[in-house]
């Protein structure tokens, strides 16, 4: 976030060319770190309680993921992009009650009117956010109380239950018998969209940006489009998740995802994600959600009393987020 | 060396695994996890009470009412020797769900639920994923009107208080309090909650039938102490000493509006609640707080388990609880000044929670 | 005092006048006497966060710290839970507490180099849990009639706790203006590796923030625990986001290195105006957040439109 | 390290032992070995001077001078003693202290503060500031070198050149930590000053010397010779040799550096006959307005290099950035090749086939943990691939035609670009705008800042081709040597209007003389 004068890593001169650009293998073990510690929570659980290990547990928790993933994911753009989008829960709380409200005229349509609602509602802050010059921390902090008030004035502070359960029925449903399907449209939307970062110039336009902006505009990188791109997406998948929510819990609130702001962010750290841009990616993100996940649901149910839960809670994102941060990476941490 | 470096061949090496894994995706779809609990087909009263799980579902124990409920919930417990799972979910509804349903992904067979939605809203949801998985389930406080307790199989009970009654029997009080006539500001609980509704509905009630008495203002302070101590000093500030009563929808709003009068030095404004937490009784025999009304919590949070336990040990049979048992009103009782004395400290007898004594304390069917 | 410095308070005094106008239940002084003291458990928070944001680092912590030394500060004075009375070295220990949370952020950041946003979210539920641990079912009311006057008994018109609250802002401006901790907390915000080839082992100073941030916010805790009677796990709930939104509106930048205490009281002032102002023309409490969300965003745009050249970086 | 510390104090020299003297130095980092037995004597009151080309050792040799980099073997003595150096605040008590290359002040802090930081003495008593004897401190470094700067004033209030300065006080606070003279080693402290400041450096530079022992490095060799008293020459982690500075030539210093005899015409110029007579302009400029420059009017041939010189504040920064739309102007206009150019921002420009290097390299010129592919292909999609979509292999083979093609020395395409020498980055920046294959106009601001004799050599052979290949090209050149030297015609600026222009063809170039006195 301040400019780097003499910070940088030491050896300059790199004249040996048998240094190959190969990771070494402290920095394989880096980049596995988020699934490693998934692994060792599931197992830390599991220990706790034995019957956690269970197939019907396990895809009760991707189950319970899939929202958490898919506004993780979105979000995930924009911080790799250098920016923050605190938006995502309030404008996700804000399209379940979209989607109560309209379900009744739109039909089968609602879902992808939602999506493309908040999308274009995530364009309209990302285009504040260039235009205005505004810190993207500010527009969307802004964003979430705006949302918030229009969620709450549209449904009059009150949920709005959901009488036609066709619409969001196929997210219900499970693949092969055990994969939920709300997961799987969250793996494809990490799919799709990790494709389309690595097969387009799109990913290392965000990445460039998230590095360094200026020198990403001055090298012609489109930066404005790629951000107003990224809240886009983020808005977009804000919309998914609310479909998601809304399929699980037959009705809309204005206050439905709300809580889900701090988890959300929380995944993209503990994944990996450098939070001041450039470094990361959305799989890291997904391994942040299903270890976040865990922690909220997985504490409790093995029976993990309240007040430890939240201690154990704080200390295990903070002592994941140690493990899974390439701090080779990031040349100064704030 | 030529600096203009051309481009030839269009050629696409497209990859598509997304849309194969799509396609891939839609066959096999089935409606629910495999090994999942068999849905209502669970002979009642198969399990040994040994292997009965309790659990004992609430907000957060940051609250004194709800950690009542949850300790009321242990004693039921100990009485029957089981220990009961506390769960909390810091009133945040996707929480509460996902808690739910990774309980549901368990062992479901002789599960017993005692569940405080957060919401009515929240209600369907965890009576669906009950029903699923084949869990017994009592619900308390919230609930559509519309969805129908008898419906199902293991959604055994939902138990509420009379919330029109308290909240017209509290307004009544108020207005006595202030001679029956002058200002009040009414302080609203969650506005999606039925408690919330119903309390000021009854209000209303007691509004229609006290004149003179002018309800100046609604602000809602999310039953929160701290938000109820922040609307009352702006609320005392708009309406000065117009204000004569203060109607709150629950006791942790109503010490919040004492705190707020004390700081503005006002000692002439009567403040009524519900819930009869302690604090607000002391309140009352200080005679700081004009009245509240009584809510049980201990036995709330017994009661619910007592029900399920009863049913999945085989002593009571969902058919033989009779319809007007399935949702029903609990006992309630308003509390002043004079009688304050006898809910300083709340007694659950054994006795309340035996298979036979179960719906002593009803008031009648939800209407 | 530069245009960018003066945008604040012009802001502050423009919406008082509006508000002014609007309202005649506004302009009483018993209401300006009410956001003077609405406004001091926001202003103690937002010392404390200033010195972070000034770092360049980002504290949401707040509301678990809170919660710890209220609970806390509620038990040890005289209350009805037990028999302890130990007035202000009750508040102390509170307080202390509450530092040795915020000394737990500093920490995890400058050692296991976890960023400032997740260190403290962690530090939160800690500080969350150790309340709920503390508060054991029974909420705590406090007897003790000297924490219960802070909020009762006035001074020249305001509140005692209000007075801690200026007492803190000028606190916070000496330590910015005449303290190295200060000093230094604002040049970490401006070009922190400078300061490592100058000899300066930055970490310490980084903790030292943190850990001050955490007595303020444990400050804070036991103010809102006066203003309460009892001690609440909940005493920080929204004290974070309110928070930094203050400062910023203030003209702290987020990025470190520009802002302080000062800009930061006008912030706060600013938000407090605000909310109470919309509460008086009876704007309806559900537009109310999204009315102050407007404002911030356009505050903040007025304050960087003039500013704004082409190759901006913004985060 | 092993070497014995007790037993071999080490030959003394007749009378006063050297200010500082280095021997055997060594350092390893993986695969490169940057120091290989450096020895080094820096006498009292003397200015050394420290030449090498980019991966000499230079920077690797400071960084142990001050604490900063840990030898894997070799010893440091400092007045006859042998030191072991792990930080700079031991350097600093020590009498070492360096000037940063890029400044190292903190923007937000007062002069003062930056002068005292770190060892603020009687400054701060109890954690607790004293403003008055902090400007005292401050001031009575300022007075040192006779600067008239404003000890409260806030760093970023500062022009460039004060700043400078007040780094130079800052390091002469080491003085007070020791009883003896310090050594105060002065990296590329000319490197982004203009000529006037220049000159206002050497003078205190020269003045330091009656206090201080001064080591002076900088790649302009010429600067080198004026300044110094003995020139040590680094190549390849090793010392080669020093020779005083009255009786060398830069031309001499070169052949050391390189190893071998350097071609005199380092500009390259008359390598190839200029593409015939200019027909129409390529880019036409009139007009121009923006905050910082008015009217300004250029016109560039394809083919053609055109040298913007003018002193710090001249605005002919903000041209160059204003005409890549990098930069908002109120008025004017500008024609690409018979096409007006939209001037709203850099996309537009990229588009239209202008390209920009800028002079801020390492913050604006490339993206650093960025791979070199990357940063090469950051431009245009349709160089990287046909279509939308990437195709790595396609990619990667472009990329190391170009590679080779500017012969950048990089392990791997896939190395992050902050792993090369200065003289590398900026030839992958400069092949970003080749690798988008139909650059029209360049937009070159500051080229070889930054870069060694060797690499800067490189850098104008490209420049050359690239004009020879057509390209229109607007120089910012580093010094008015090599604006004469690459520039057919050179347009002075100054306060914000182009004032003159002055042909330069080969064979009638003019000398810096006739431009310095346009500039003012």
């Amino acid at each position: 976030m301040s400019t780097p004068v003499l910070a940088k890593p030491a050896p300059e001169p790199a004249a040996d060319p048998t240094v190959k650009a190969r990771p070494t293998t402290g920095q394989r073990l880096t980049s596995f770190m988020p699934v490693i510690a998934l692994v060792v929570l599931l197992a830390a659980l599991t220990v706790a309680d034995p019957g956690f290990l269970s197939l019907n547990s396990l895809t009760a928790a991707v189950r319970t993921s899939a929202p958490l993933v898919v506004l993780a994911a979105g979000a995930t753009l924009v911080v790799l992009c250098g920016g923050i989008d605190l938006s995502i829960a309030a404008l996700c709380s804000l399209a379940t009650v979209f989607f109560a409200l309209w379900l009744p005229d739109l039909g089968g349509l609602t879902t992808l009117a939602i999506i493309a609602a908040t999308g274009a509602i995530g364009a309209l802050q990302g285009v504040a956010h260039v235009l205005l010059r505004i810190p993207s921390f500010i527009v969307t902090l802004g964003g979430m109380s705006i949302f918030t008030a229009i969620a709450l004035v549209i449904s009059d502070a009150g949920p709005i239950r959901v009488a036609d359960r066709d619409a969001t029925h196929w997210l219900t449903l499970y693949v092969a018998g055990v994969v939920p399907m709300s997961f799987v449209v969250a793996l494809v939307v990490v799919l799709v969209v990790s494709l389309a970062l690595a097969l387009t110039p799109l990913g290392s336009w965000v990445r460039a940006t998230g590095y360094s902006e200026s020198a990403a505009r001055l090298g012609g990188a489109p930066v404005d489009l790629v951000k107003v791109a990224a809240f886009t997406l983020s808005g977009a998948c804000a919309g998914l998740a609310a479909v998601m929510l809304v399929s699980r819990n037959f009705s809309g609130s204005p206050t439905m995802a709300d809580n889900l702001l701090l988890p959300a962010v929380a995944a993209i750290v503990v994944g990996g994600t450098a939070i001041t841009g450039g470094h990361g990616s959305l799989w890291r993100s997904l391994a942040g959600a299903l270890v976040v996940t865990l922690l909220r649901v997985g504490l409790p149910i093995v029976g993990v009393p309240s007040a430890y839960e939240q201690i154990l809670y704080g200390a295990i994102i903070v002592a994941a987020v140690a493990l899974t941060l390439d701090r080779s990476k990031v040349l100064i941490i704030k | 060396m030529k600096f203009t470096s051309r481009h030839t061949g269009a050629r696409h090496t497209a990859a598509v695994v997304g849309v194969l894994l799509a396609a891939g995706a839609l066959t096999g779809c089935t409606e629910t996890a495999a090994g999942s609990g068999g849905g209502g087909s669970a002979e009642a009263g198969a399990c040994d009470p040994a292997d009965v799980t309790l659990v004992g579902q609430v907000r957060n124990e940051s609250n004194p009412y709800e950690a009542s409920w949850l300790d009321g919930g242990d004693a039921f417990a100990e009485q029957v020797g089981l220990t009961q799972e506390r769960l909390t979910y810091d009133g945040d509804s996707t929480r509460q769900q996902e808690q739910i349903s990774q309980l549901l992904a368990g062992d479901t067979e002789c599960l017993v639920m005692n569940i405080l939605p957060n919401g009515d809203s929240d209600t369907p949801p965890i009576v669906e994923g009950a029903q699923d998985a084949g869990a017994y389930l009592v619900t308390q406080w919230n609930k559509p009107a519309d969805l129908n307790v008898a419906d199902y199989d293991h959604w055994l009970s939902h138990i509420t208080y009379d919330g029109v009654e308290s909240g017209k029997q509290i307004g009544d009080a108020l207005a006595e309090a202030i001679g029956g006539s002058g200002g009040i500001v009414a302080l609203q609980g969650i506005l999606d909650t039925g408690a919330a509704k119903d309390r000021f509905a009854g209000l209303e009630e007691s509004l229609a039938a006290n004149p003179d008495v002018e309800l100046l203002d609604d602000q809602t302070a999310n039953f929160s102490r701290a938000e109820a101590l922040e609307v009352t000093k702006t609320l005392l500030t708009k309406h000065g000493d117009d204000v004569k009563g203060i109607w709150a929808a629950n006791d942790d709003m109503a010490l919040g509006a004492l705190e707020a009068l004390q700081q503005a030095g006002r000692d002439d404004v009567a403040v009524v609640g519900i819930d009869a937490v302690p604090d607000a009784l002391t309140a009352i025999e200080d005679g700081t707080m004009t009245a509240t009304v009584s809510s049980d919590g201990p036995w709330q949070g017994g009661i619910g388990l007592a029900i399920g336990y009863c049913v999945a040990t085989g002593e009571l049979a969902v058919e033989d609880i009779a319809g007007e048992d399935r949702a029903w009103f609990a006992e309630q009782f308003l509390i002043q000044q004079d009688n304050v004395a006898d809910f300083v400290s709340p007694v659950t007898s054994e006795d309340d929670f035996a298979c036979g004594n179960l719906f002593s304390r009803s008031q009648g069917a939800i209407s | 005092m530069s245009l960018r410095d003066a945008g604040p308070p012009i802001a502050l005094v423009v919406v008082f006048g509006i508000f002014a106008v609007l309202s005649p239940d506004f302009r009483t002084i018993s209401n300006v006497q009410n956001v003077l003291d609405a406004a001091a458990v926001l202003a103690v928070v937002t010392c404390g966060i200033s010195f972070v944001l000034m770092t360049g680092s980002i504290d949401l912590s707040a509301p678990g710290i809170m919660g710890a030394s209220a609970i806390t500060v509620a038990l040890l004075v005289a209350n009805n839970r037990n028999d302890n009375d130990l007035g202000l070295i009750g508040v102390a220990v509170a307080v202390l507490l509450a530092a040795a949370l915020g000394c737990l952020s500093g920490l995890a950041l400058v050692v296991l180099k976890v960023p400032s946003f997740m260190a403290t979210l962690g530090v939160s539920a800690v500080g969350l849990g150790v309340a709920t641990l503390l508060f054991a079912g029974v909420q705590p009311n406090i007897t003790d009639p000297m924490l219960e006057g802070w909020a009762v008994e006035r001074f020249l018109g305001l509140a005692r706790l209000t007075w801690i609250a200026v007492a803190c802002v000028l606190l916070g401006w000496l330590v910015q203006r005449y303290s190295r901790l200060g000093r230094y907390a604002f040049a970490i915000g401006g070009a922190e590796e400078v300061l490592a080839l100058s000899g300066v082992r930055v970490a310490p100073y980084k903790v030292a923030v943190f850990t001050m941030a955490g007595a303020f916010y444990g400050l804070a805790g036991v103010l809102v625990t006066s203003q309460l009677g009892a001690g609440l796990v909940q005493a920080g709930r929204g004290y974070d986001f309110s928070a930094i939104t203050a400062a910023v509106v203030g003209g702290t930048l987020l990025t470190g290195g520009r802002g302080g205490i000062l800009h930061s009281a006008v912030g706060v002032l600013l938000v407090t105006v605000l909310t109470n102002g919309l509460v008086q023309v009876g704007v309806s409490p559900y537009w109310q957040g999204g009315v102050q969300g407007l404002i911030v965003v356009a505050a903040v745009a007025a304050a960087v439109i003039p500013q704004r050249r082409r190759n901006q970086v913004t985060k | 390290m092993t070497t014995d510390l007790q037993t071999e104090p080490g030959p003394r020299a007749p009378g006063s032992p050297p200010a500082l003297e280095v021997r055997g130095l060594v350092k390893h980092y993986p695969g490169v070995k940057a120091l290989d037995g450096v020895d080094l004597v820096v006498r009292q009151h003397e200015v050394l001077g420290l030449a090498g080309e980019n991966g000499a050792g230079k920077s690797t040799l400071l960084k142990a001078l001050v604490g900063l980099v840990r030898p894997d073997a070799g010893e440091i003595w400092v007045r006859g003693e042998r030191v072991r150096l792990r930080s700079v605040v031991d350097a600093a008590d020590h009498g070492l202290g360096m000037v940063f290359q890029e400044q190292s002040l903190v923007p937000n802090l007062t002069a003062a503060e930056n002068i005292v930081l770190g060892s603020e003495g009687p400054g701060v008593r109890r954690g607790i500031y004293r403003w008055g004897t902090m400007r005292r401190l401050a001031q009575e470094q300022l007075d040192k070198i006779g600067s008239h700067i404003d000890p409260l004033a806030r760093t970023d209030s500062l022009s460039f050149a004060d700043r400078q300065m007040v780094e130079i006080a800052k390091v002469l606070r080491i003085e007070e930590r020791t009883a003896h003279p310090p050594v105060i080693i002065l990296d590329e402290p000319t490197s982004v000053l203009e000529s006037k400041e220049i000159d206002t450096l050497f003078t205190q530079v020269r003045r330091l010397r009656e206090f201080a022992s001064v080591v002076f490095v900088s790649h302009r060799l010429d600067e080198v010779l004026d300044v110094c008293d003995r020139v040590a020459v680094l190549r390849g982690g090793k010392s080669v040799g020093e020779v005083l500075a009255a009786d060398a030539a830069p031309a001499e210093l070169h052949r050391m550096m390189i190893g071998a005899t350097g071609s005199e015409d380092h500009y390259h110029d008359g390598a190839a006959e200029r593409s015939g007579e200019p027909r129409r302009p390529r880019l036409v400029v009139r007009g121009l307005t923006g905050k910082t420059f008015r009217d300004v009017d250029l016109d560039v041939h394809a083919g053609e290099i055109v040298g913007i010189v003018g002193v710090h504040g001249s605005g002919r920064e903000d041209v160059c950035r204003a005409l890549f739309g990098a930069e908002a102007t109120v008025a004017g206009e500008v024609v690409l090749d018979g096409r007006k150019l939209d001037l709203s921002g850099t996309r537009a420009a990229c588009a239209a086939g202008v390209g920009y290097v800028p002079a801020e390299r390492k913050t604006e010129g490339m993206v650093g943990p960025m791979s070199v592919a990357d940063n090469m292909t950051l431009t245009k999609q349709h160089a990287r691939c046909s279509g939308p979509l990437v195709r790595p292999g396609k990619q990667a083979t472009l990329v190391d035609t170009w590679i080779e093609r500017l012969s950048i020395r990089t392990p791997h395409r896939g190395t992050a670009i902050q792993r090369l020498s200065g003289g590398n980055q900026q030839k992958v920046v400069l092949a970003r705008w080749l690798v988008a294959g139909d650059v029209r106009l360049l937009l070159l601001d500051h080229p070889t800042r930054g870069l060694d004799v060797g690499a800067r050599s490189e850098v104008y052979r490209l420049m050359r081709e690239l004009a020879n290949s057509g390209v229109a090209t607007v120089l910012l050149a580093d010094s008015l040597e090599e604006a004469i030297g690459m520039s057919d015609r050179i347009v002075v600026m100054s306060d914000g209007r182009a004032t003159k222009e002055v042909a330069a063809p080969a064979g009638a170039k003019p000398t810096p003389l006739d431009l310095v006195k346009e500039m003012v």
